[in-house]
């Protein structure tokens, strides 16, 4: 299907099941039930799943294909959510503009980017994109305030021209929309004590995040991806094989860039604000820990690695003692009071720790991310149905 | 002129600190081959220790003095230090006041069971991993130190105070023959350019000088041949790592008078020794400690009120410009080796 | 299957259902705008949900976990627990102790991380997950600014926390948003005459600015009111945040022919340049014939801890302190002291002051609707809550009050007793209008009740 | 005709000379082997050719196009393949993706990208790939990964890789190295076999067994001279190289 092979197929159409039925996956638990704070299925995070899912996608096809890590990816999220905020201030809040902006600005962005720090391999491209991010945060959040707003973050005004759109004399700023369609609007599907929410702006983010994931299998699969790997395994031999590897790695960076700017331009798509703070090396730092902890090289892993660290982001930051209390509720107070003490310590304010600690036991014990802790659980299971065939190191093709 | 020895004594200070983390990193990297991101925590934690020692010092019984009230209303209770009850006032209070340099003590056998326990309980088990796992596993532990430290420290910074014998400024203009007031230098910043020498020296006379340093140096050469001999290098590489920890908590020790520490202190120099180290060049020793104080410096030069009105914002950014211009020009770094770090 | 425009929310609507007993008769129900409210998370059962949105992480931790309490203690009060704080010097009776308009008060939490993306990805989740009905708290203006934008358009009410900028309520300011702490302008307008007073109408003033937003504001706004009683303006320098060590931004101050520094930093900043600034011996220093002086425009008594000795007779302004002799700043402490042992903050006042604020304005307006208690709070005046009598302007939503002038404490009696009261300056003097200069470029547009 | 033809090069490192104004040239179709001791700068000399070091001074004309300054892509493009003394492998890949790699940099030039361009179509390329795994006898391993491989089957997939690009030349460093006597004896059979395809070699090698079954002419290289250069049968009796070198011993 698609031009893709069977394989392929089937993990495509898994995810678009995922992306589909996500609104029910998300919230297993009934509303009034004490579990339901572990829901996730609201449009806000929701959105976040895709829209980082995309942005990791991006940067799995740099860093998973050629093995360069570029630590300064944010910048280029960044600066496609302050070219989408720029063109819902001065065409329109149809999103449709602000996308293209998003796409393209962080395109040459990373095409500028791309051509210094591609000069140095290894750490020293690692440095490279680090320091160009810093001081695009550094900028944006201080000298560039004319421009983006510093600290405050880029956002809609009144007064803001928007020359595509008529005049608007009521005294609120348009909500974003594409072609009409606003993306805050939606509806709830209210099942016995179940609630499931349904959101355009959300599966508009999903469209993309179906159709990045989609191009991602093609490049994958493609003779372009296959020199890319090449790269990270040998790029010496890849001279001497007559390849120049530079624009190779030119390409591959440029198109996660793009990828990050699409990601930027959705963020800004669902919530127009573009702030300095996605700039930051802690957020080029997130998508790293997100394609690591979900699977470096495959293709599943970094969507897989968005959702568990937005998850924990989300849900973990929130809950607080009179939770963790609801939640323990059923147990004797000796053992409740205690529990809760020491589960305290990882909710809340404490939730850095959960995810501290999480990174640590992914990587010693899943160095292949969770995708390979799937894996493992699939021959687990495969190897228990069928004993008597013989177990043989599979060779790892790209996932 | 006076302004430009002003800012060449405050990047030297800058400097020590970057130095001496950079340092420790540079060490560690250099001989075990590892990109340790919680360096910047074992900085951080060696800040701790002078807070804990301080708060051990200070450890009290309340005792009620009921000519005065509290914001409630209540009598006040007034907190009198063991240590002043035991010593009394002069010797007590003198103790707490040297809390900061008496926490050198406690700080070394600390972090260097920490630097231990880390090594042997965590970073063993990498030396064989990409760096990308090396960073991740590193970084998640930093993020568990620091969570750690907040949890019993709170967030805000807290205060701890030099010695009153190194309070208070030197007037270097005097000294130079300017105006007075035009060079003033404290006491402490002065203290710690100088104790970041020594330490600094140690580590270089330390590698160059016994035979243990001599060993590590071939075997941050080439750690195989080294192997080969049949010296045992794995546990020689476990102290080098005990003994970067020592320096990054000692430079945190220190560092608690000049900026008051929090838990968060470390992230704040991670990314900034990194390009340290790297604009030194990876695993040169010498590197790191020349691109630390270069870096110190230029920082503080960027910083002067005339230069950010010809480049505005140049101060914020311009760590990361010399990193790149360096890179770019030289692309090992200052004193980099080929070959290190770059696949 | 049409799509029926609906803002953000559900945990109501599920709640109206339930009660209406219609969800378990049929096994699918689409619910609807039109059906199930009328405005953004209309309370339908026998609770109304407030959405805390403070930082717990990253430097304002401590203040964020001193706004929660203070929550806390606003929610019980409310719900007519505990000995009802300030509610009983409140000036307005209306909140009667049974919760807003009978409805129990629960609240949720979430960590803003001082960031602007944070506080509005948490600030999104009270509100679609959550279903809370008014967002509040935060302590530095950036997020304050954002979350504002985002309750606009979602329809509910934003309550800010400590929020200084003027730009909160100047040209971000949005009819949805409300802001009880003070701002830069009135912290210039107050510190003015104080300053005068004690150091003279002939300083040289040299300005270290936090390079960011709030910053620039306060930088202008100081600048501009102490121009005005004579001082000059030497230099105004940026620094950037986080900077850690400001050593490289101090020691050039005594050789610029500056005899005042001001210090625009707030946080971990101001400890950081407050602590270097005494280290190079400024507060020892003379220039121009004249005792060095170093001034804070915004204390905080949780960052002056954190500066320790450092802070001793240094003026700055606060929203207010503890230590006010009045009824409700007594009751306040006094219920706060009682409850968690230690006086609280002025983050921790201006939180609980909004929350019963907010509650208030909901029983006198009879309903939640955000544009009922727009209305309501629009040129609300009232008294009792600590800084005197107050109004809370229609034109801006900023609320004008007496501003403390406050200095470091020599003889500090406690580790909370670190500043004391130098003057109160009467609301009047700190009043200006609302399309005062400093606060251009702005427009409250109309209320959005969402839905 | 001269396919190779080097000229006056000097290479130092630091104060060691490893090659001393070395001239050298290669007739089309030969099979030429350079030998020389351990330090002699055979690999240096190799590797001023295909441009991964720089000489100091002098020229390498390949045909009439200076290889001087040109990147190691640029020499491969104008048909010099390189196989070395530790073979140089896509070792995450598989063995077919290591061969259709420099196929596809004949065909489409030193980069072509084609992100949606889709593999299991390109039958011309695959199927020369699959032909030349056939070649060297790793048919049926295709689909492993390369790293997996033992280090003969490494360098005779590094040989498949350089043969399936057609080079005018082909330079192989010790291409038996550290390979058992009946690994050595197959590599022989395969290189003697592509001998017939009239491919010119230069053959770097320490085996004199090798370079007896392999090479028509002899280029013997000592402390970065060249000593001696004829025939196989006529350097085995000079007595220069055998002071230098062979000390008899092997012979």
């Amino acid at each position: 299907m698609l031009g893709l092979n069977k394989k392929d197929t089937g993990l495509f159409l898994f995810v678009l099941a995922l992306i589909v039925f996500a609104p029910f996956i998300l919230n297993p638990f009934p509303e009034s039930s004490d579990l339901a704070r572990f829901n996730a299925g609201y449009p806000d995070l929701m959105q976040r799943f895709v829209i980082f899912g995309i942005f990791a996608i991006g940067f799995n096809i740099l860093f998973g294909l050629t093995g360069y890590l570029s630590f300064g990816h944010a910048a280029f999220l960044g600066v496609g959510s302050y070219a989408g905020v720029w063109m819902m201030k001065l065409l329109t809040v149809n999103i449709v503009p602000a996308l293209i902006a998003a796409i393209v600005v962080a395109g040459i962005f990373s095409l500028v980017i791309g051509y210094i720090c591609l000069r140095r391999s290894g750490i020293y491209f690692s440095i490279l994109t680090l320091a160009f991010a810093q001081m695009s945060f550094a900028l944006a959040y201080s000298v560039l305030t004319p421009i983006t707003a510093g600290e405050t973050g880029l956002q809609l005004s009144l007064a803001d021209p928007r020359i595509l759109e008529a005049a608007n004399a009521s005294g609120t700023i348009p909500a974003a929309n594409f072609f009409g369609l606003e993306m805050r609007s939606g509806f709830d599907w209210a099942v016995g004590d179940w609630v499931f929410t349904f959101n355009f702006g959300y599966y508009l983010c999903a469209v993309f995040m179906l159709i990045a994931f989609y191009i991602s299998i093609r490049i994958f699969r493609s003779p372009f991806g296959m020199m890319l790997r090449a790269v990270k395994s040998n790029q010496q031999r890849m001279g001497y094989t007559g390849l120049n590897s530079k624009p190779y790695m030119l390409a591959a960076f440029v198109i996660s860039g793009m990828y990050a700017g699409l990601a930027g331009g959705l963020m800004v798509a669902v919530d127009p604000l573009a702030g300095a703070d996605r700039m930051f090396w802690t957020a080029s730092g997130e998508v790293v820990l997100m394609t690591i902890l979900g699977g470096v090289g495959t293709l599943l892993g970094p969507v897989l690695g968005a959702g568990m660290i937005k998850y924990f982001e989300n849900i973990f930051s929130r809950l607080n003692e009179s939770d963790l209390n609801a939640l323990f509720g059923f147990l004797p107070d000796f053992i409740q009071a205690p529990l809760v003490t020491v589960a305290q310590m990882f909710v809340g304010d404490g939730w850095l720790m959960t995810l501290g600690l999480m990174f640590m036991l992914i990587v010693i014990f899943l160095p292949g991310g969770l995708l390979e802790g799937v894996q493992r659980l699939g021959a687990l299971v495969s190897r228990k149905k069928k004993t008597n065939e013989p177990s043989q190191p599979a060779a790892a093709p790209a996932e | 002129m006076d302004a430009i020895i002003l800012q060449i004594l405050n990047g030297l200070d800058k400097g020590s600190a970057y130095a001496l983390i950079a340092l420790g990193l540079t060490l560690i990297f250099g001989t075990l081959g590892v990109v340790n991101f919680a360096h910047g925590a074992l900085f951080m934690l060696g800040a701790f220790c002078a807070v804990t020692l301080n708060a051990l010092f200070t450890l009290s019984h309340q005792v009620i003095d009921p000519s005065r009230t509290d914001f409630l209303g209540n009598p006040l209770r007034v907190e009198i230090p063991y240590l002043v009850e035991w010593f009394g006032e002069a010797t007590g209070n003198a103790i707490i006041d040297w809390s900061v340099p008496l926490s050198i003590l406690i700080a070394i056998p600390v972090m260097a069971a920490i630097g231990l326990a880390m090594e042997r309980g965590l970073i063993k088990h990498f030396y064989k991993r990409p760096h990308a796992d090396q960073i991740l596993v590193t970084f998640g532990l930093a993020i568990v130190l620091q969570q750690v430290v907040k949890y019993f420290y709170g967030a805000n910074p807290i205060p701890m105070p030099a010695p009153d014998a190194f309070v208070g400024t030197y007037d270097f203009g005097v000294l130079l023959g300017f105006d007075p007031f035009s060079i003033m230098y404290p006491y402490w910043r002065l203290v710690y350019f100088l104790f970041s020498l020594v330490i600094i020296a140690a580590v270089f006379a330390f590698l160059r000088y016994t035979t243990f340093g001599m060993v590590v140096r071939a075997g941050m050469a080439d750690r195989e041949t080294v192997g080969l001999l049949g010296i045992n290098i794995g546990r020689r590489f476990t102290i080098m790592f005990a003994i970067a920890a020592i320096v990054a908590g000692l430079a945190g020790v220190m560092y608690t008078p000049i900026v008051a520490p929090n838990y968060n202190m470390g992230m704040n120099f991670l990314v900034l020794s990194f390009v340290v180290v790297v604009v030194g060049g990876m695993g040169s020793l010498p590197g790191a400690v020349l691109a630390g104080f270069m870096l110190g410096i230029l920082e503080s030069f960027a910083s002067m009120a005339a230069v950010i009105d010809i480049v505005p914002g140049i101060n914020q950014v311009i760590i990361y410009l010399v990193a790149i211009v360096v890179l770019l020009v030289r692309p090992r770094g200052l004193m980099g080796r080929k070959g290190v770090m770059e696949d | 299957m049409t799509l029926i425009r609906k803002p953000l929310s559900r945990r109501s609507v599920l709640r109206a259902g339930a009660a209406g007993g219609a969800l378990l008769a049929t096994p699918t129900i689409f619910t609807s705008r039109a059906w199930a409210q009328s405005y953004t998370n209309e309370p339908t059962g026998s609770t109304v949900t407030l959405g805390f949105n403070v930082p717990q992480s990253g430097v304002y931790a401590d203040e964020g976990a001193d706004q929660l309490r203070a929550y806390e203690l606003a929610v019980e009060h409310i719900n007519g627990e505990g000995d009802g704080g300030m509610m009983n010097t409140f000036s307005s009776k209306a909140l009667k102790g049974n919760g807003i308009l009978g409805k129990k008060v629960v609240y949720v939490t979430g960590d803003t991380q001082t960031k602007t993306d944070a506080a509005r990805a948490s600030a999104r989740s009270m509100i679609e997950k959550d279903g809370a009905i008014m967002i509040t708290g935060g302590s530095s203006s950036g997020p304050a600014v954002a979350v504002q934008a985002l309750c606009q358009e979602a329809g509910v009410i934003f309550m800010a926390g400590l929020t200084h900028a003027n730009d909160t309520t100047g040209k971000d300011r949005r009819a949805n948003g409300f802001r009880h702490f003070f701002n830069s302008y009135m912290s210039g307008a107050a510190l003015a005459p104080v300053l005068k007073n004690a150091y003279g109408a002939d300083r040289n003033a040299y300005y270290l600015t936090a390079d960011y937003n709030w910053g620039y504001t306060t930088e202008q706004a100081i600048s501009e009111a102490t121009e005005a009683i004579g001082w000059n303006t030497v230099n105004k320098v940026l620094t950037p945040l986080g900077a850690g060590d400001f050593s490289s931004y101090i020691a050039p101050v005594l050789q610029s022919g500056a005899d005042t520094l001001v210090l625009v930093h707030y946080g971990g900043d101001m400890v950081n340049s407050l602590t270097n600034a005494v280290q190079f011996g400024l507060r020892e220093a003379q220039a121009n014939g004249k005792d060095f002086q170093i001034v804070v425009p915004l204390f905080s008594r949780l960052m002056a801890r954190g500066a320790g000795e450092n802070i001793k007779g240094i003026f700055g302004s606060t929203n207010w302190h503890w230590s006010l002799q009045d009824e409700g700043s007594q009751a306040f402490t006094r219920s706060f002291g009682q409850k968690y042992g230690f006086p609280p903050s002025q983050a921790a006042h201006t939180v609980y002051c909004q929350t019963l604020l907010y509650a208030d304005a909901c029983e006198r307006a009879g309903t939640f609707n955000p544009c009922g208690v727009v209305e309501a709070l629009e040129d609300f005046e009232f008294d009792g809550l600590g800084n005197g009598k107050t109004l809370y302007r229609a034109e801006d939503h900023q609320c004008f009050k007496d501003v403390l002038v406050v200095k470091g404490k020599e003889n500090p009696t406690s580790e909370f007793d670190l500043l004391e009261i130098v003057e109160i300056t009467p609301a009047e003097q700190v009043t200006y209008p609302h399309d005062h200069p400093q606060f251009a470029g702005g427009a409250l547009g109309t209320c959005n009740p969402g839905a | 005709m001269k396919i190779l033809t080097v000229e006056g090069v000097n290479k130092s490192f630091g104060g060691l000379k490893a090659l001393n104004n070395v001239n050298f040239s290669v007739e089309q179709g030969a099979k030429h082997a350079i030998i020389g001791p351990n330090g002699a700068g055979k690999s240096t000399f190799l590797n001023c050719m295909i441009g991964r070091l720089a000489p100091d001074t002098g020229t390498v004309m390949f045909g009439d196009i200076s290889l001087t300054g040109m990147k190691p892509y640029e020499i491969n493009q104008v048909g010099v393949s390189r196989v070395f003394q530790t073979p140089e492998i896509f070792g995450d890949l598989t063995l077919l993706e290591n061969v259709m790699i420099p196929s596809l940099a004949k065909r489409d030039g030193e980069y072509a990208l084609h992100p949606f361009k889709r593999m299991e179509h390109d039958a011309e390329i695959r199927d020369k790939a699959m032909h030349m795994l056939e070649d060297v006898n790793l048919e049926n391993k295709r689909d492993m990964t390369a790293s997996s491989l033992s280090r003969g089957d490494k360098r005779r997939l590094e040989l498949a890789m350089c043969l399936s690009q057609d080079p005018k030349l082909l330079l192989l460093d010790e291409p038996t190295a550290g390979m058992s006597r009946a690994d050595t004896n197959k590599t022989i059979d395969l290189l003697k076999r592509i001998g017939d395809r009239g491919i010119t070699k230069v053959v770097i090698e320490h085996d004199m067994h090798v370079v007896f079954s392999l090479a028509d002419k002899v280029t013997v290289l000592a402390q970065g001279t060249i000593i001696a250069e004829g025939k196989p049968e006529d350097i085995k009796g000079d007595p220069r190289v055998q002071e230098a070198y062979l000390g008899g011993a092997h012979l």
